[in-house]
């Protein structure tokens, strides 16, 4: 029996942890099996949360968030017959596959998406904790809007330092309120269910957003521009599919595996035009084939443009 | 002029009936999210109670709450209510870690008292001030020491970002510890005996070290001159300053006392189990020391057993939650009908029971 | 037992009683406050109350005042079966009360006190407007003067017990209780106040005095009930009784007036006080350069209407509270603000105190009484076992053994302080202070309701410390007290020692006198 | 720096931010100014912000919701009350146990009612409370200086707000103008006087204790259904304790009140937009910004900055008999 061990911001976050727990959905419906599961209440729990699966013989366990490798490399090393799968952050152990996915390549392509659909030439960036992985998401993002509109400005904002900024919409609905009044149009949120209130106070204010992780179009129809989405659930279904047979190892899937992505469907079809869509079709070709390079903040913690 | 009561009646009795009263309630939850309360209490009990891997979930949560009742019950013996032991229990950790990551530790024998001393001084340092406040300006200690709560988290949270992140992670948490202070789990220590105890389960030596803190309480409350003292402060302020017990001095030394306890449970947490430091390590415990207190009646063998009480619910409420749908928020719930219960509607419990006691009396002369 | 028949006294001896109680108990707990009470008081007349403390007085009347419920019995007014179950419907009833401990909400003005509960609709303008006017003509037609608008927490005692009268008038009450209304009073207040009852007897109400002092009863009364421990003992015409009846009847046998005692023979001094001053926390100068010496082997008695000074004076030698002045015991300065100005420090210089309330200050109530029996000598070699530890067992043992010597009953060291009756209480704080054989004595109200028996028995303990060549220092309102103990008597008023007397050269009229501050320095 | 558009949108969120601080510490005042501390105020806002956002989604009608959100806050008033009132309990203990009940039970019934881990469902349009634009908001915009501040800073709020703030002069004018308000303060400086005064304190401390879960029922609502679009576990992050920071700030006064918490939403407002403030040059950590409201309390009980003298009643029961 598999097992899903979410993070804190928990698994109806509507965003990274929501993608996992959709992708351990599907595995169920698909083949009847069944799993455990546990949200984290606390960043205390995470050892134990690992340790009472593993002692419990489920097999593989799965965790979403770059915060387990700390104790993953602990606790992997004490239970070698049991797979872990780690999103977000590489560990090396012989029992451990480390998934981490080319956020900055689907982050260019919505920040293209946004400057074409913004009419005041600013958008903005509302980011979770203020770790480089976000940077990276922040970093591609301006990559990308500079890329269609060089004079756009980008405001960037991020919620916090610690883990409760991924679980906080109202400081996400405060910061968007002050971008908006600093002339952002369009506001991309990558801060977990922090980015609901971002989402909520963009379509309550009029402004467009773009949701992150999972597809949250829906939240708000025809005020959600896109969705950077990160296929969390297909690494999920994936690893629940392989059971204990799983292939252990680092692997980093961008647009080329189709890990990563923006969301069409029918709830923002009429914002995306046709123009804009073949603008960004073409550039996620080009990245694939390597002529357009994004870079990757994480790679050198700079950014070349902001 | 007599008791109503019996003294067992007020110190077995009362806390029992209220005890059942705040678990039948909790049933009463139970049954009214669609599940069974009687499946619920097995599965509680063999997740808590069934093997050495529970019984070391249940010892180390019990470790914790052991500390932070003791910190509790010290601070009400002089009618202070201390009701800051997450804070002090925060900066214990800080302690704690700062000690570990000093030094290139060779053994845990040397790292173990150093990292017992940092917990027992850092938490009394944040129970330094409302306690000075509170003797000197008449601050409510309540009042104060949650402020300090919220500063305190405010700082751990700045150290841990700003301060002692380890470069390059992302995680607000301190590095691992050296070895050298990694301390013996019940599992290394009963096997000196040749008891085989589960590995994985983190209580270690610092439940002992809560013994002997039970142990040492109950030595300072009713066998020093100082605990006396806090005793007859915590009764009569005008009598104790009539017998020339300086209010200042009582109020700060049990604060300092209380601190320090509530601080040590770090040794636990931080350095028995984590072997790092990371947010929010504390978990609530320094409030469950609050019904730890008031259920073990502020006596350290009461609260002994009360801490292991709910060692039993937190690590059985982990339990229900990882194997059904009862959400761990069952625990907190349980928790607040304790104290509910056993504190603020003692006298639910009391006045109906005074009354019948007084009415046999009566009835027997 | 019921209350005997009350003698018609008053304007209208045909008339029915303006108030009726009958069989009225009450328990509080295990204490029987009221046991079957019966009482008729005539309408225009002053009715008195007398007893020991603790004898049921206060609770009785806060039964008729509604403020507690009595257990059985019924009360009638002015012939009418009434209930009472909250001081509303005393108020209705014309029942007004001033209690013994004022009533009043400090920081409120007079005037939103005086309308408290009788607002008379919901906004409050109408309301403090109409009182402001009723205050007027209360003031003038009782001599009843109170700036409305002063908060109460800036009034003296006086005054605050003014408040507390015209509350009850403004109420329209016909019956007025005062429950021990002199305690708190100098003797010109009092007299004042005696002046407003027979003016508003006069006007054919009925009053309910509660008091200690048997001069009071015989001067104002016109009738009077004994209690004792609960119950009604006798109800007589006050013309028709005496002081020394009265007496007898609160404690239940012959009161001795005075005590036998050997003359005292003073030896060295053993305190000095010089120039002692002391402000309390509101500014107020309660001892204003008070300068005394006590020898050993002398009781010095300090006479006085409570509120005075005497209480700051013992806890000032005491340790408690901190003074100006120079004070020495046994030639050596005793350090009254510092580092060394606690119970601690006298006690360790040979000052054993008896403090004025035991309950407050002189017992832990939830302590047993071995613990109590160490209670400020905590620190005594003695008590140690190890540089750490007490030793309990040793403490235990010294307990039992002065409980025996010191009569306490039930003379077991195991049971609470609370749960001794009051007279074993004090005997447990003097055998604690007087067996340390200390070189001075504080005494504070050492027989305050404490019965007879104990009286003696306490008496004589503080005479043999005395002859043992302690010196003693005794502050009690009795003046029968300061009288039959005193080898010197010093009488305070208002802060100041008024001057000295010895006993067999006074009497109670001069000693009055002298507590009303009236120099009366002919000698 | 900061332009004047700036500071107007500081202010604005300070004004939506300061409401439910402001909601509960009035709640609080009148609690403790009839001598019933409420260290509860979080629990039952909690308790409120669920029912009412649980209601809401359910029924589609945010004033549903608020109702639901009051009638839970009152239950839990109504236990505070029991405990601190009728059994003579104590309130310090009550209080915490409020706290958790309310954090406990609020997981544990959204999970079993909506099973999406402790949360509700979202709001959208009917359930949630709207901004309203004030009569005249889009003709005086072009005014200078005036005009934006009318626009942007007063109007444009949800009903609560505006019910918020005009608690203030209500609750100044219930305790001083009128008997109800004489008795309440009088039950918290002396209730043996208001009992020998013929007044029941109980039920006087009831009243007061009822207000005060009406009051934190409605702050919960808003947190729910106008500041956020749903309900979240412990989604009060301690404004419940702020609040009561801010009483004590204010000392007790429904004027001083308003300006505690409306310097507690500014912090709040500053600290959630900066993440790195600067000083004159110093970095100011967020963290200090985040832990100021408690620190400026400390200060404040220290007597640093005025005394502050809680109700002399506060926090003892009414015990006639022993
Ligand atoms: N509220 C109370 N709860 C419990 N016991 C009480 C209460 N009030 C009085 N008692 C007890 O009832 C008895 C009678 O007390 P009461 O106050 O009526 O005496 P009193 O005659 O007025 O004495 P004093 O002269 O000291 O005023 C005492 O034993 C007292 O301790
Ligand atoms: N000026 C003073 N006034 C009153 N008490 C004093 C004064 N000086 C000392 N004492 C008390 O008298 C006792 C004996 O004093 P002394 O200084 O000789 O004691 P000690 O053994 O040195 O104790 P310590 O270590 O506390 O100074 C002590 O309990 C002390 O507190
Ligand atoms: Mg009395
Ligand atoms: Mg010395």
């Amino acid at each position: 029996e598999p097992a899903m061990v979410y993070d804190l911001g928990g698994k109806f976050d509507k965003s990274f942890n929501e993608a996992a727990f959709n992708g351990a959905e599907r595995w169920k419906a698909e083949t009847g099996g069944t799993y455990r599961e546990i949200e984290l209440q606390s960043e205390a729990q995470r050892e134990q949360a690992l340790r009472r699966f593993a002692e419990a013989g489920l097999n593989p366990i799965v965790m979403a968030g770059f915060a387990f490798g700390a104790v993953l490399g602990e606790v992997a090393a004490d239970y070698p017959d049991t797979k872990f799968v780690i999103i977000d952050t590489k560990v090396e152990a012989p029992n451990v596959r480390a998934i981490e996915y080319s956020e900055h390549q689907g982050s260019y392509l919505v920040g293209m998406m946004a400057a074409m659909a913004s009419r005041t030439g600013t958008v903005g960036f509302i980011g979770g904790m203020d770790i480089p992985l976000i940077r990276k998401f922040a970093c591609g993002y301006a990559q990308g809007v500079k890329a269609v509109n060089p004079d756009a400005t980008v405001i960037q904002n991020m919620t916090g330092t610690t883990p409760a900024a991924w679980a906080d919409p109202v400081k996400g609905g405060e910061l968007a309120r002050a971008q908006i009044a600093q002339g952002a149009d369009v506001i991309y949120a990558a801060a977990g269910s922090t980015g609901v209130g971002v989402l909520q106070t963009a379509a309550d204010e009029g402004i467009l957003s773009i949701g992150v992780d999972s597809n949250q179009n829906y939240l708000h129809p025809g005020q959600v521009l896109t969705s950077m989405i990160k296929r969390v659930d297909i690494a999920v279904y994936n690893a629940f599919t392989a059971g204990a047979d799983l292939e252990t190892g680092y692997f980093v899937l961008g647009l080329a595996d189709d890990g990563v992505g923006y969301a069409l469907d029918e709830h923002n079809a009429a914002l995306v035009t046709a123009e804009m869509q073949a603008a960004v079709d073409a550039a996620k070709a080009g990245i694939i084939a390597g002529e357009i390079v994004v870079h990757d903040y994480m790679s050198d913690n700079t950014c070349p443009v902001n | 002029m007599r008791d109503v009561m019996p003294r067992w009646a007020d110190v077995v009795l009362i806390p029992l009936i209220s005890l059942v009263l705040a678990f039948l309630l909790s049933a009463v939850v139970i049954v009214a999210i669609g599940e069974d309360p009687l499946a619920a209490v097995r599965m509680m009990v063999t997740g808590a109670l069934g093997s050495t891997y529970a019984w070391g979930y249940t010892l180390y949560y019990a470790t914790n709450f052991i500390f932070t009742g003791l910190a509790v019950a010290v601070a009400f013996h002089a009618r202070l209510f201390n009701i800051g032991g997450e804070g002090q229990a925060t900066l214990g950790g800080l302690g704690v870690a700062l000690v570990c990551l000093a030094l290139p530790w060779p053994h845990w024998v040397l790292a173990l008292p150093a990292a017992v001393l940092a917990a027992a001084l850092f938490g009394a340092a944040w129970a330094a001030i409302p306690a000075w406040l509170q003797a000197k300006r008449g601050s409510h200690i309540v009042i104060t020491t949650i402020m300090f709560n919220f500063i305190g988290a405010a700082v751990l949270n700045y150290m841990l970002v700003n301060v002692m992140r380890p470069q390059g992670s992302m995680d607000p948490a301190t590095e691992r510890f050296p070895p050298g202070t990694h301390l013996p789990t019940l599992h290394d220590l009963l096997a000196l005996v040749g008891i085989p105890f589960s590995k994985a389960a983190p209580a270690n030596i610092a439940f002992l070290i809560a013994l002997a803190a039970c142990l040492l309480v109950w030595l300072l409350i009713w066998r020093t001159r100082l605990g006396y003292e806090i005793r007859a402060y915590g009764h009569s302020e005008p009598a104790a300053i009539y017998a020339g017990i300086r209010p200042v001095r009582v109020v700060m030394l049990t604060m300092l006392v209380s601190g320090a306890l509530a601080g040590l449970m770090a040794v636990n947490t931080v350095m028995g189990e984590a072997e790092r430091l990371v947010l929010n390590s504390v978990e609530g415990a320094g409030f469950i020391g609050i019904a730890v207190a008031l259920m073990g009646r502020s006596h350290p063998f009461g609260v002994l057993l009360a801490a292991i009480l709910f060692g039993f619910l937190y690590q059985g409420g982990a339990e229900l939650a990882l194997w059904t749908d009862i959400p761990r928020e069952l625990i907190v719930v349980i928790q607040a009908l304790v104290i509910l219960f056993t504190g603020a509607l003692d006298n639910m419990v009391r006045m109906p029971l005074e009354r019948l006691f007084l009415a046999l009396r009566k009835r027997r002369t | 037992m019921a209350g005997a028949e009350a003698p018609a006294a008053g304007r209208h001896p045909d008339a029915a009683p303006a108030i009726e109680l009958r069989g009225i108990s009450k328990a509080f707990g295990t204490v029987q406050a009221n046991r079957d009470i019966s009482l008729r008081v005539m309408p225009g007349t002053i009715h008195g109350i007398v007893g020991e403390n603790g004898a049921g007085k206060s609770t009785l009347m806060s039964i008729l005042y509604g403020f507690y419920k009595a257990d059985a019995g019924e009360i009638l007014v002015g012939g009418r079966r009434v209930t009472i179950p909250d001081s509303q419907a005393a108020i209705r009833a014309g029942i007004g009360m001033v209690f013994q401990h004022f009533k009043l909400v400090e920081p409120f003005t007079v005037l939103e006190n005086v309308i408290l509960g009788v607002e008379e609709g919901r906004l409050l303008k109408p309301a403090l407007a109409r009182a402001r006017d009723t205050l007027q003509r209360l003031a003038r037609d009782y001599e009843l003067n109170v700036d409305p608008d002063a908060r109460i927490e800036d009034l003296g005692v006086g005054m605050r017990q003014r408040v507390e009268l015209l509350k009850a008038l403004y109420r329209q009450a016909d019956i007025l209780i005062l429950d021990e209304p002199t305690g708190v009073l100098t003797p010109t207040e009092a007299d004042h106040l005696f002046r407003i009852l027979k003016n508003l007897k006069s006007e054919g109400k009925t009053i309910i005095l509660i008091t200690h002092k048997l001069r009071e009863i015989m001067a104002i009364t016109d009738t009077v009930s004994v209690m004792r421990r609960g119950e009604m003992t006798a109800t007589l015409e006050t013309a028709r009784t005496s002081p020394e009846q009265l007496a007898e009847l609160m404690v239940g046998r012959k009161v001795l007036l005075r005590l036998d005692k050997k003359p005292a023979t003073p030896d060295q001094t053993i305190l000095e006080i010089e120039n002692l001053r002391v402000t309390d926390d509101d500014g107020v100068e309660r001892l204003k350069g008070v300068s005394l010496s006590v020898r050993a082997g002398e009781i010095l008695g300090i006479a006085g209407v409570a509120g005075n000074g005497q209480s700051q004076l013992l806890e000032v030698l005491g340790g408690i509270t901190p003074a100006t002045g120079n004070v020495r015991v046994k030639g050596a300065e005793i350090d009254l603000t510092g580092r060394h100005s606690d119970g601690r420090s006298r006690r360790a210089r040979g000052i054993a105190h008896v403090p004025e309330d035991r309950q407050r200050e002189g017992l832990i109530m939830d302590f047993f009484a071995w613990e109590n029996l160490v209670f400020g000598y905590h620190h005594d070699p003695a008590c140690q076992r190890n540089r750490a530890l007490m030793d309990n067992a040793a403490i235990r043992a010294r307990a039992a053994e002065q409980m025996a010597r010191f009569d306490v009953r039930p003379p077991d060291p195991d049971l609470a302080a609370r749960n001794f009756s009051g007279g074993n209480q004090q005997k447990i704080v003097l055998a604690r202070e007087i067996e340390r054989n200390p070189d001075l004595l504080l005494v504070g109200q050492p027989t305050r309701g404490v019965d007879i028996g104990a009286i003696e028995f306490i008496h004589q303990r503080i005479l043999d410390l005395r002859d043992a060549g302690s010196a003693v220092l005794l502050v009690s309102v009795e003046l029968e007290e300061i009288l039959s103990l005193s080898d010197r008597i010093a009488v305070m008023f208002d802060g100041r020692l008024m001057g000295e007397r010895r006993p067999d050269q006074t009497d109670e009229t001069e000693l009055g006198l002298m507590m009303t501050g009236m120099r009366t320095e002919v000698a | 720096m900061m332009d004047f558009a700036t500071i107007l949108q500081v202010l604005d969120s300070t004004v939506r931010l300061a409401a439910p601080l402001l909601l509960a510490c009035l709640a609080g005042l009148f609690s403790e100014r009839a001598g019933i501390f409420d260290i509860g105020l979080e629990g039952k806002m909690l308790m409120a912000a669920f029912f009412s956002a649980a209601t809401a989604a359910v029924t589609g009608s945010v004033w549903l919701g608020l109702a639901a959100g009051i009638a839970a806050s009152m239950v839990l008033a109504g236990v505070h009350g029991l405990a601190s009132i009728t059994f003579r309990g104590n309130q310090l203990i009550s209080g915490v146990a409020i706290n958790f009940l309310a954090a406990g039970l609020t997981v544990v019934i959204a999970q079993d009612w909506f099973a999406q881990g402790g949360r509700t469902p979202s709001l959208l349009g009917g359930a949630r409370f709207e901004a309203i634009t004030l009569p005249l908001a889009d003709t005086v915009r072009p005014v200078p200086i005036l005009g934006p501040i009318y626009h942007d800073l007063i109007s444009g709020h949800t009903i609560p707000v505006y019910f918020a703030f005009s608690m203030v002069p209500l609750t100044w004018w219930l305790l001083y103008r009128t008997r109800f308000g004489l008795r309440l303060r009088a039950v918290g400086e002396s209730p043996e006087a208001l009992d020998t005064a013929g007044v029941s304190v109980v039920a006087t401390r009831y009243a007061a204790v009822a207000i005060c879960g009406v009051l934190c029922g409605i702050a919960g609502a808003y947190l729910a259904t106008a500041l956020q679009a749903g309900f979240t576990k412990d989604m009060t992050a301690g404004r419940g304790y702020i609040a009561l920071a801010a009483l004590i700030f204010a000392k007790w006064r429904s004027w001083h009140a308003l300006w505690a918490t409306l310097l507690f939403g500014l912090l709040q407002a500053i600290a959630l937009r900066y993440q790195n403030l600067q000083i004159g040059g110093v970095p100011l950590p967020v963290q200090l910004m985040d832990a100021l409201p408690y620190i400026l309390t400390v200060v404040i009980l220290a007597g640093f900055v005025g005394r502050a003298i809680p109700p002399r009643a506060g926090g003892e029961p009414y015990v006639k008999e022993r």
